[in-house]
């Protein structure tokens, strides 16, 4: 029998209908990855097979069974005994997904005996023994700390060790990696094998990132607008994709090794930053998210700075248009020495919500810039706002629409536009494709390059994707705790990194092809430390 | 006010999260709520009964000034003639002991300077705590010590006593219901719009669209009004509907220490304060007024509460708690700081006031 | 722990610095405020001389700085007074000496203090079983009819004046019922039962206006809580909603709830006016009322600084609490 | 002036420095009578009396007590040369012998006044109580740092005007002698018939000087009289009495002294103690209030409830609530403006804003109603019980005020019922009906005070009150209509700034008189003078109601007070 087995799955919520009359099964200790972009009903999948919609307004129909259980049928009593138990799931965030007033092992320890009569003492000795398994040194004592004390990957260990502590049979695994440094989504898929090796567990995996799929399961279900495109061993799937939509979304993939072909760089220098250090807090808090950091950016030229959470890359993006004032060293524009902002620094920024106004509609936001360096032709300024939208991909009949009714790859757009309306002639783009899915990416990567080119704007590409950053720079900045550890030409940087860091997160990348990831699996195996 | 309080009702009127746009949503959230429409009925019943205070005296024939002593027992203190405190065709809810005033004409015109109280004590609160708290939030680090210092002043400030000195050094022929409303505003909620405000602002300036807008070439107080206050707008009109019960209660608090509006203005705080000893010789003259508060104040709080939930996306969603996780790929991890800070930023809290009526 | 030294130090600075101010305020208002207080200390009948001879004494004639002076030389160096037949001293800190009543201002206050607190830690202990527990039964119950009684029943609180509740309570319970005494203040040390017996109304008239704050506050912090992600963590983990509310959401509203207890607190201590008058209860807020009436400005400004003491102190040790029981803040 | 609120409601009402110690509750003689002597059991000594107050007795010192008689509680600690009579009605507004022996013996023009001291007087500590220490009693009361008494020393005794007191001044006061131990001798200034009255107030206390510690003397003042203090905790918050057991009954003949303890409670709100009065259980089965009367809503529902009834004493103290003129305000320079308004008072809404028909009498004259104080029934400008608007307009229509007249009225905002807003909202509505507009301007009570005493910011139409010092008219007339007391400096009573030489003079010759019949008649006639001038209109007489305990015996109510008098009740 199988371990999972879903039949003509479909869940709406209200007007919307994420699943789509879905089927599929996973047999015993089999991996399947559920794969697809946002809104592609993947995460709802996962659930449904512990029957989370229930009691939320959202409308289950199909059959759905998790080892044994009929979890549409089941009562609320058997359903529990099914969560936890039989199949347990890790979620995305680890942060918000443990209690932050509990200690951890306490949150194992209960979640444990809500599914074992056992002692209270019993039940904690648990906790330190699935701690301690899945990696966590000094189990005994780190059991006792709260999440905010633990590191993001120590907090995805401990939440999967939450999930083994019943043993369960299936390990539902919701983009357990999506939040966390490209060096630590490499150790965690690296314990979800080498478990999923000993206890022989199931696993569905649920992501967004076709690397990540490569590197963990055994078959792959590709999804989009709630139903099944595809489905086959990862193998098949990836290196000959039957569908067109599998395809797209293959080569929409970046790849790490793909370099940036037809530069329009030049020797003139734009804009430069000088030992620029930058401290927050002050007296002995201080603490120095950039520290003696120099730069140079070319007109044409794509400067791409990569680094892992807290590297201070974005610290420097903000230095670097004049949001933050450096705390020490200098910034020259054009050979001159400049401080605050200056409308020909232009940024676009990573999170497409935020970045505009949301009261405002968008042909407003974009003609700011127009507006605020003294342009007062209502026309000129329409006229001019509706070539900025045209020019980005987007209608100009869109001018008076507010952010909320547009996608998120075409607010980025909208963002670029808006950047564009100051006539800048360099752009930092803070993560700009980060939050957008792998197609969009594609297509915003594509559209800043056509303008660099047209423009010969100078772009400084700030990003935590490697193959992202690789694809579009021809300089590359590799920081770390505040400093650039390594910087160069991207060729010099990719192919033949001098510092052991830069390898390490090269090595860490994952691979599409499943047989490169399993010997990078072998090579990395190094001491787990998250 | 303690600043861990300016975090505590994270629920109260969080707003980080930019609400969708226009007015439409906002009342497509408000409609949905059945309990908040009734109250939002209720209130503007109460209103237009204010407005129309004038009008529905003189349906009844009466005015809310003039002496009935013909309906009152004069040997016995002055208790209405007849059951149910003189009730009668010709006065609707009876007289008034002592007086033989008109009840209901005292009552309806006493919602006109309640509320009227209430509602300019609300603005001014608003006004001023917007303007210290934006200007603490954007200030360099001393404006935002000295603004912050002054507000804390103000909070550590007891309300009534501060009330009383007040209303003592100020001359006797100012009009006494704007004064009222001053003093109440003065003394109290303000400070407390204020820090929640600064606290706001401190999260909104981060924001991108702030930064963008910067960016772009507008001076601060440029980007301050365009950026800040549209995005202030929904926590301090949420914070304003609960400010609003409190500020009434206020009002019969001062009433109650004798330094209310002054007679033969009618305010339901003064009526409850004459009213009281009354509870057993003629009860209803205290049920009366008893009676409208208590409906003004559940009303306006839950219209407040259901504003806010019209205001704030994210206490709609809150009613769909399964594991529907949108947010498929974030990039970059938040700090475990980072996200605290914005928590401690988020809310506001509706304390104002609250000497006043203990 | 460097942060926290550094935060108390902060909020030291601050504290010292908000009650100067605040005893310069209530200073300037004062002096501005109507009321010839020689005339007042004296009597109505007094005659031009005598009111003079008075005024004199209570260096009333002196300019507003002087004054004031000799309000900071009190604080800082002690004062003396004159009793007629012989000087008393009174140590730094001095708050002065009454205008009306020739007491020290320190004894006033410490006299007063005892029955605030006795009013205010018990009404505490009624307003935090009563408001969480509404706030955790509205939380639950969201939505259903029991919630709305609830709420309507805590909103009374609030939208009723201390004085209609405490009186129609004390009328009902006492006089009608005869099931307590009228409530008389009795010292805490003299008699431990009689004390709690006699403050059983007060408490419950002055919780009733608090509780429904409290209600409202645990009732958001808990749908906040019930919302995050950890929530759907527990419960994906087969943990009954019963344990998810009592032990995860209720949790989540803990820190916001001692939060606002503190703050609650310090600011009844001076703030409980009403109900103190009402129930003849000696306390701050009821002195300092009275002081305000007749002009007596030491004991105004001893009472306020106090009373600023402990609201101040209170915010401080609110956001200590706060940060105690969610660690996750940094104290700032 | 002594003032008694009528109904202290709660903070706002504090008659600050003065003294609101004195009355105590009462039944009046009518109800004395069904009650009294017949009731259950007769008066007899022991158990403990209860006294629940609104005010504190914050001064308990002799020097800064400003009493009618001596006070009610003080009286229990202090005997003075001459008291009130402890009688019903009447009766009680008569002077007699206390420490003394007689009233006092004048010189021909009452000049010079001589008492004796009883045989065998003690204070608590068994010390005899000698003259000297009557005069360093009254010589304290100069004292600024003891400030509070009433100003009739300071302006009879000869040569007393700028004495500073013994402390600063050691010489001592030389008009008053002490030639032996038991006599002393007062000399004053000017004839002063009415020195008998005077010496019943604290001042006339003996004070041992050995005891004497300033300020701090009145946290435990030396009894002279049948209780001595044994606790007073919080500035007068809570005093509680025993038995003097150095007092004896054979010297006093005044204090019955039935209870073994007084245990006097204040700090309570006025509605609460008549709760507790009317619910009178415990220990308040034995209480009673000496400073708060039942209000009108309360009194509403006593009435409906017999045996409550019974339990409520009504007395007069002599008291009157009136409207006062600034002639030199225009329009109230007019004497037809002001007649018009006398015309047009309704006096029945303003009782009834004053609590109604039985807390309140109406007044046409501005003495009150009693015999002692030579009252003289008339009514010059007869408006009937609701006002005769008809008549004022007519008037005004003389004055030149034909479309009407436009006034403000000012009054205080503290709630005693007698300055009050709800008597100033009477008086509007009543002048409406006569086409004079009021605006009301209400004070802050300090404000409200400040200025209608001084000649300089005085407004031209205001509420006012007068209370008496002692029954009689001299008191009540002297400092209002005396040219003389014209205070131009400070705080000045005489409102209508009236200096008219026929009426000091006629002054001047009652106070001569020591045949008070003979005063009081001609006090009478006076008051009906100088009401023709209508620089007042009396509005009202408040009547006191107060409730006691069940346990509460022999009721004794005088005219002087107008309260129970404790230091006559005994509890069951």
């Amino acid at each position: 029998m199988s371990l999972v087995e879903v039949t003509d799955l479909s869940v709406e919520f209200g007007p919307l209908r994420a699943v789509d009359s879905l089927s599929f099964s996973l047999a015993k200790g089999a991996a399947l990855a559920l794969v697809g972009e946002s809104g592609s009903g993947k995460s709802t999948v996962a659930g449904a097979l512990l029957g989370l919609h229930r009691g939320t307004g959202a409308r289950v129909t199909g059959a759905v069974r998790v080892a044994g259980t009929d979890v549409q049928a089941a009562s609320d009593e058997e359903l529990r005994r099914l969560r936890g138990a039989k199949a347990a799931m890790v979620f995305q965030d680890p942060l918000s997904s443990l209690d932050p007033y509990y200690a951890i092992g306490d949150q194992i320890a209960e979640v444990y005996r809500v599914h074992a009569r056992v002692s209270r003492r019993h039940a904690r000795a648990r906790a330190v023994e699935v701690l301690d398994r899945v990696g966590i040194p000094d189990a005994q004592r780190r059991s006792r700390s709260r999440p905010h004390e633990f590191s993001g990957g120590m907090r995805q260990r401990a939440l999967i060790a939450m999930a083994l502590a019943c043993e369960p049979d299936l390990l539902i695994a919701d983009e357990p990696t999506t939040a966390l440094d490209v060096t630590v989504q490499a150790q965690i898929l690296d314990l979800l094998h080498t478990l999923r090796a000993e206890t022989g567990m199931g696993l569905l995996l649920v992501t967004h990132d076709v690397g990540v799929a490569a590197e963990s399961v055994d078959d792959i279900l590709v999804m989009r607008h709630g139903g099944a495109v595809e489905r086959g061993p990862v193998g098949t799937v990836l290196a000959a994709p039957a569908e067109a939509y599998t395809r797209e979304l293959l080569d929409a993939v970046p790849r790490v090794d793909a370099r940036r072909t037809g530069s329009p760089a030049t020797d003139e220098v734009v804009l430069e930053a000088m030992g620029v250090r930058r401290e927050f807090g002050r007296g002995k808090g201080a603490v120095a998210a950039v520290d003696d950091v120099s730069v140079t950016v070319r007109r044409g030229e794509t400067l791409g700075v990569v680094g892992e959470s807290g590297s201070g890359k974005t610290t420097l993006g903000r230095m670097l248009v004049g949001l933050l004032e450096p705390t020490a060293g200098a910034l020259r524009y054009e050979g001159r020495p400049h401080t605050g902002v200056n409308p020909a620094v232009q940024m676009v920024f990573q999170d497409p919500v935020s970045s505009l106004n949301p009261r405002r509609s968008v042909g407003e936001s974009i003609a700011d810039p127009l507006r605020a360096c003294g342009e007062r032709d209502e026309e000129r300024i329409r006229g001019r706002v509706r070539e900025l939208l045209e020019r980005v991909g987007l209608e100009p009949a869109h001018h008076d629409r507010y952010p909320h009714e547009f996608s998120g790859g075409q607010r980025q757009r909208i963002g670029i536009a808006r950047a564009l309306a100051a006539e800048p002639r360099v752009i930092v783009c803070d993560e700009p494709v980060s939050a957008l899915d792998v197609t969009t990416q594609a297509q915003v990567v594509a559209l800043l390059g056509e303008l660099q080119r047209e423009l010969g704007l100078a772009l400084v590409f700030i990003a935590h994707d490697l193959a992202v950053v690789r694809q579009v720079s021809d300089h590359v900045a590799v920081m770390r705790r505040g400093r650039v550890v390594e910087c160069g030409p991207a060729d010099e940087v990719y192919d033949s990194p001098r510092e052991s860091y830069t390898r390490r997160l090269l090595a860490a990348v994952p691979a599409l092809d499943p047989e490169l990831a399993a010997q990078r699996r072998a090579a990395r195996r190094e001491p787990a430390v998250a | 006010m303690s600043e861990a309080l300016v975090t505590v009702e994270a629920a109260g009127t969080e707003s980080s999260v930019p609400a969708a746009s226009g007015a439409r949503q906002f009342w497509r959230r408000l409609r949905a709520q059945r309990a908040a429409l009734v109250a939002a009925a209720v209130v503007a019943l109460l209103v237009l009964i204010a407005l129309g205070a004038p009008l529905l005296t003189a349906l009844e024939g009466q005015d809310p000034t003039t002496y009935h002593p013909s309906l009152i027992d004069s040997a016995r203190g002055g208790v209405p003639v007849g059951s149910l405190g003189g009730m009668s065709a010709d006065h609707w809810l009876g007289v008034e002991p002592q007086t033989g005033r008109d009840l209901f004409a005292r009552l309806v015109y006493g919602a006109r300077v309640s509320l009227g109280v209430a509602l300019a004590a609300t603005v001014a609160q608003v006004i001023l705590g917007t303007v210290m708290g934006v200007a603490a939030g954007l200030g360099n680090r001393w404006v935002d010590l000295v603004l912050s210092r002054i507000t804390d002043i103000f909070v550590a400030m007891p309300l009534m006593i501060m009330a009383l000195a007040l209303l003592a050094v100020v001359p006797g022929d100012f009009p006494r219901p704007v004064l009222v409303a001053l003093v109440i505003a003065l003394v109290s909620g303000w400070s407390t719009t204020a820090k929640m405000v600064r606290a706001q602002t401190l999260t909104l300036k981060n924001l991108d669209y702030v930064a963008a807008s910067r960016l772009s070439g507008w001076s601060t107080w440029r980007t301050a009004v365009r950026e800040l206050l549209p995005g202030l707008a929904a926590p301090v009109i949420t914070y304003a509907a609960l400010l609003v019960p409190t500020n009434i209660s206020a009002e019969a608090a001062l009433s109650f220490l004798g330094v209310g509006v002054k007679p033969p203005t009618p305010s339901w705080g003064q009526m409850l304060t004459s009213a009281d000893v009354w509870y057993q010789a003629a009860p209803q003259y205290l049920l009366l007024p008893a009676g409208a508060l208590f409906v003004t104040v559940f009303a306006l709080t839950v219209l407040g509460d259901g504003v806010r939930v019209a205001l704030d996306p994210r206490a709609a969603s809150r009613l769909r708690v399964g594991t529907g996780s949108k947010r498929e790929a974030r990039a970059e991890q938040a700090a475990p700081q980072a996200g605290t800070r914005a928590r401690r930023q988020g809310g506001a809290k509706t304390e104002a006031g609250k000497e006043d009526r203990a | 722990m460097n942060g926290l030294t550094g935060f108390v130090l902060r909020r030291v600075i601050g504290a010292v610095v908000t009650l100067f101010a605040l005893s310069v305020i209530i200073y300037v208002v004062f002096y501005v405020t109507p009321g010839n207080v020689a005339q007042i200390t004296c009597g109505p009948r007094c005659s031009p001389a005598q009111v003079h001879q008075v005024a004199q004494q209570l260096h009333l004639d002196d300019p507003l700085y002087v004054r004031y002076g000799h309000f900071l030389q009190g604080l800082f160096a002690g004062q003396d007074f004159s009793t007629g037949t012989s000087v008393e001293h009174c140590a730094a800190p001095c708050l002065g000496q009454s205008y009306q009543t020739d007491q020290q201002v320190t004894d006033i206050i410490l006299a007063k203090l005892p029955v605030s607190f006795s009013l205010v830690l018990g009404a505490m202990v009624i307003w935090l079983l009563l408001g969480v527990g509404t706030g955790v039964l509205s939380a639950w119950r969201r939505g259903r009819f029991s919630e709305r009684v609830l709420t309507a029943i805590t909103l009374a609180g609030v939208a009723t004046p201390v004085f209609v509740i405490g009186l129609v309570l004390m009328i009902v319970v006492c006089g009608e019922l005869q099931l307590l005494p009228f409530p008389q203040y009795v010292n805490f040390t003299d008699d431990p039962e009689q004390w709690a017996w006699n403050l059983l109304l007060p408490w419950l008239s002055l919780a009733l206006v608090e509780s429904a704050n409290f209600a409202r506050l645990t009732r958001a912090s808990m749908l906040e809580t019930l919302a995050e992600d950890h929530i759907r963590t527990f419960r994906a983990y087969g943990v009954s909603e019963r344990a998810v509310i009592a032990r995860h959401a209720l949790r989540g509203a803990t820190a916001s709830v001692i939060a606002l207890n503190a703050v609650t607190f310090g600011s009844a201590v001076g703030g409980a006016v009403l109900t103190e008058t009402l129930f003849g209860l000696p306390g701050v807020g009821q002195e300092l009322v009275h002081a305000v009436k007749v002009v007596d400005l030491p004991v105004v400004v001893g009472m306020v600084l106090v009373i600023g003491f402990f609201v101040v102190l209170a915010n401080a040790v609110a956001d200590v609490l706060y940060a105690v029981a969610d660690r996750r803040v940094v104290l700032a | 002036m002594r003032q008694t609120s009528v109904t202290a409601r709660r903070v706002a009402a504090a008659s600050v420095s003065l003294v609101v110690a004195a009355g105590a509750a009462a039944c009046g003689p009518k109800d004395n009578d069904a009650k009294g002597s017949g009731g259950d059991s007769a008066p007899h000594k022991g158990g403990t009396l209860t006294v629940l107050n609104s005010q504190p007795q914050t001064d308990f010192d002799p020097a800064r007590l400003y009493t009618s008689g001596g006070g009610n509680v003080p009286s229990l600690v202090f005997r003075t040369l001459t008291t009130r009579n402890r009688e019903n009605g009447a009766a009680g507004a008569k002077v007699v012998p206390d420490l003394a022996t007689d009233t006092g013996r004048p010189n021909k023009d009452a000049t010079v006044w001589t008492y004796t001291l009883k045989k065998g007087l003690k204070y608590e500590d068994g010390t005899p109580i000698t003259s000297a220490d009557i005069k360093y009693g009254i010589e304290r009361s100069f004292a600024p740092e003891l400030s509070g008494g009433a100003p009739y020393l300071r302006d009879w005794l000869a040569g007393a005007a700028d004495y500073q007191g013994p402390y600063k001044d050691k010489k001592g006061l030389s008009a008053i002698e002490t030639p032996n131990a038991r006599t002393i001798v007062f000399h004053l200034d000017k004839p002063e018939g009415e020195f008998p009255f005077l010496a019943t107030q604290t001042q006339f206390a003996p004070v041992p000087k050995s005891k004497d510690n300033g300020t701090k003397y009145e946290e435990h003042p030396v009894s002279s009289g049948p209780y001595k203090v044994v606790k007073n905790e919080n500035d007068g918050e809570h005093v509680v009495l025993v038995r003097n057991p150095n007092w004896s009954a054979a010297t006093d003949g005044e204090r019955k002294a039935y209870p073994d303890e007084i245990d006097v409670r204040s700090g309570l709100d006025s509605s609460v103690i008549n709760q507790r009065l009317s619910a009178s259980q415990g220990a308040d089965a034995a209480a009673v209030t000496t400073d708060t009367n039942l209000g009108p809503a309360e009194l509403a529902k006593v009435g409906g409830d017999k045996a409550l009834a019974a339990r409520v004493g009504t007395g007069h103290f002599g008291y009157t609530d009136y409207i006062a003129f600034n002639p030199t305000v225009k329009p109230f320079d007019d004497p037809k403006v002001r007649q018009a308004i006398a015309y047009a008072i309704d006096r029945s809404s303003v009782v009834n804003a004053a609590g109604g028909s039985a807390l309140a009498e109406p007044a046409t004259t501005f003495l009150p109603s009693q015999k002692s104080f030579g009252y003289t029934p008339y009514d010059p400008f007869p408006a009937g019980t609701s006002g005769n608007p008809a008549k004022a307009r007519e008037l005004l229509a003389q004055a030149g005020h034909k479309n009407g007249l436009t006034v403000t009225l000012t009054h205080s905002n503290a709630k005693d019922f007698e300055t009050s807003p709800e008597i100033a909202t009477a008086v509007q509505d009543a002048l409406k009906k006569a086409g004079i507009t009021v605006k009301l301007q209400g004070l802050e009570d300090n404000d409200y005070r400040d200025k209608i005493h001084s000649v300089k910011t005085e407004p031209g139409f205001f509420l006012a009150h007068w209370g008496a010092d002692w029954p009689s008219g001299g008191p009540f007339l002297a400092p209002i209509f005396d040219g003389r007391q014209i205070v131009k400096d400070g705080a000045n009573f005489n409102t209508g700034l009236l200096n008219d030489t026929s009426v000091n003079d006629e002054i001047d010759a009652i106070n001569k008189l020591t045949d008070l019949d003979a005063a009081a008649r001609r006090w009478g006639a006076l008051d009906q003078k100088i009401g023709e001038k209508a620089l007042v209109v009396p509005l009202f007489h408040p009547v006191y109601k107060r409730l006691y305990g069940e346990d509460v015996r022999n009721i004794v109510i005088s005219d002087w007070t107008g309260v129970l008098d404790i230091s006559q009740v005994a509890v069951k």
